[in-house]
């Protein structure tokens, strides 16, 4: 315990803070984090930007005037804290960790006179900025947070009305199918490989037929499933359509004996808990 | 009802909130439990009751059907309101869309299909929606663990589309060739 | 309004009617359609406000939103409704927040820009949960290489969130304010 508490003491020496135009006295000692309890404590935050600036707040610092130095050397406790516990160190920290090293290598090295407007030339500029940044941003996401919003603080009415006359159906078009299937393929990023073309699609629709009159009928004769007069390339679809279905284990196709008619019937159901 | 004016108001008020934010009936027994202490069945009759009286005369009405209670506009109105909908019609949404198209261009598909392609959950409802719409229809199952139901597209939706079959349908086209469909329509 | 008063009373029940009965809100210009012959806008728009003092202290509340008008509940009866709900609305982490947050204010946005004020990595599913929802859309794509889409807010938000424009949206606290020192704020 008084390890890891003189690890991630705060070790501030000057009193740069003051709260409300007090200086600051009592340093609040609540940065030290059990180990146990890292796992949580990581968990809250929402990344390396997050917990800067809780580090940053919880030792009262003035974020446009970092001590650079201490803040680096806390941050890498931590993160050595993490790798410690063998947690799984998000390559987001590390980063961060570099940048915060950098900047206090260079902070360290001996500096040609700088002119106070030359803020160019601050490498903690950038980590400002960003600071600031990404505090607005939090703070606004807080707000939104807890604008009223429907479905929470209040909902939308509607009553009912007959469907027959007053809400009209949802129309779609072939145009809206083939958008719809654009949308999935671009999100899928299915390449040309999954491509389903005119043909597949029409085995797909004589496989869906054919499902449906197995339904109907427990067993089907193969060739009642060729009507008459069907051209060639739509009984060879529908062939194609059968052993698509037997090779997904859908249908399965059976003969008492040699030469006696082929059946097609729905797959037995599998043997369940039933009964 | 032995309660003050103020409460009685109160109490309607609340359930008439209640009722104007379901379209769907809600029961008495559901009612009650918004009240804390708990109103009994009795007293919550008898404020609906009340509350139906103080609607009598507006063009939504509080009515009992068999799940409970709900108001409804009233079938006077019920015309001109549609007069206001056609300009814009209804939309499906974007996650009802994609799943009726790949169940016209993947069929017969289970849910677990429907899913893996989509990447993302399907909800009972939504396919429900399908399904009451006459769309789509269950046309067997899959026999492996579960015995999932296989979907694939109705008759009514072709006639709703006007093609006299799914070959008709937009044919796909490789991602990336223009976006318009050249053969078809 | 130069009308007699039982025109005005028919006409504002029928405007009852029709935002009662709609689950989005209604633009103005859709309600005048209703009225044979069409009111003026400016007719239609005073009759709402009228209405909207006639329910000026009941549960519920006519509100005007991006959308158009609408009912709702007001919040302090909503918890109680929510109490016979078996559905609970869902909870956004901070990080889906934040990202809405992003993109509210600094539309349009990549997910890169996202990224870079975060400072972590922006998932896809999040991205989805949001668009999923309605709340935010491409709304087009950047110019670089690899034409990242650039995500912008919906109507649909400002309509979940009470608002009829993105500049009522909570101002920005000014760079540097409050931070620090948050319990000076």
């Amino acid at each position: 315990m008084n390890d890891a508490a003189d690890l991630l003491e705060i070790p501030l020496a000057e009193p740069i803070a003051r709260v409300n135009g007090e200086p600051f006295v009592g340093m609040p000692q609540d940065l030290y984090i059990p180990p146990e309890a890292l796992e949580v404590f990581l968990d809250s935050f929402e990344g390396p930007l997050d917990l800067l600036l809780y580090l940053i707040r919880k030792n009262s610092l003035d974020i446009l005037d970092i001590p650079m130095a201490e803040l680096t050397r806390q941050y890498m406790e931590y993160v050595e804290v993490m790798r410690h516990r063998r947690l799984e160190l998000a390559a987001e920290y590390l980063v961060m960790a570099a940048v915060l090293i950098e900047i206090k290598s260079r902070m360290l090295l001996p500096r040609p006179v700088m002119t106070p407007a030359d803020e160019e030339a601050d490498p903690r500029a950038e980590l400002m900025r960003r600071l600031l940044e990404y505090e607005q941003i939090k703070q606004a996401a807080q707000r939104l947070e807890e604008l009223p919003r429907n479905g929470r603080e209040f909902a939308v009415l509607q009553v009912w009305m007959d469907e027959t006359v007053g809400q009209r159906l949802p129309q779609v078009s072939t145009q809206d199918l083939l958008e719809a299937w654009k949308q999935v393929l671009a999100r899928a990023r299915i390449n040309q490989h999954h491509r389903v073309t005119r043909e597949q699609l029409s085995v797909r629709e004589h496989m869906t037929r054919i499902l449906r009159r197995l339904r109907e009928k427990n067993f089907v004769e193969f060739h009642e499933l060729f009507e008459t007069g069907v051209t060639i390339p739509v009984a060879v679809v529908n062939f194609i359509a059968i052993l698509e279905l037997v090779k997904e284990s859908l249908i399965q196709v059976s003969q008492t004996e040699a030469c006696a008619p082929l059946y097609l019937s729905l797959v037995e159901p599998v043997a369940e808990l039933t009964s | 009802m032995n309660f003050p004016q103020e409460e009685i108001t109160a109490a309607k008020q609340l359930l008439e909130a209640a009722l104007l934010s379901s379209p769907e009936p809600v029961p008495v027994a559901q009612l009650r439990r918004m009240f804390d202490p708990e109103l009994d069945a009795e007293t919550v009759r008898r404020l609906l009751e009340v509350l139906q009286e103080d609607w009598q005369d507006r063009s939504v009405e509080l009515v009992q059907v068999a799940g409970g209670w709900r108001f409804q506009t009233r079938p006077e109105v019920q015309e001109k309101i549609a007069r206001m909908m056609p300009e814009k019609p209804p939309r499906y949404s974007r996650a009802i869309m994609e799943t009726l198209a790949i169940i016209a261009y993947r069929q017969p598909v289970t849910r677990g299909d429907i899913e893996d392609i989509r990447g993302v959950g399907v909800s009972t409802p939504l396919l429900r929606t399908l399904e009451t719409r006459g769309w789509i229809e269950v046309v067997g199952y899959r026999e492996v663990p579960g015995r999932p139901a296989l979907y694939g597209t109705t008759a009514m939706l072709l006639d709703d589309l006007n093609l006299r079959s799914l070959q008709e349908l937009p044919p796909l086209e490789p991602l990336g060739e223009g976006v318009g469909f050249p053969e078809a329509s």
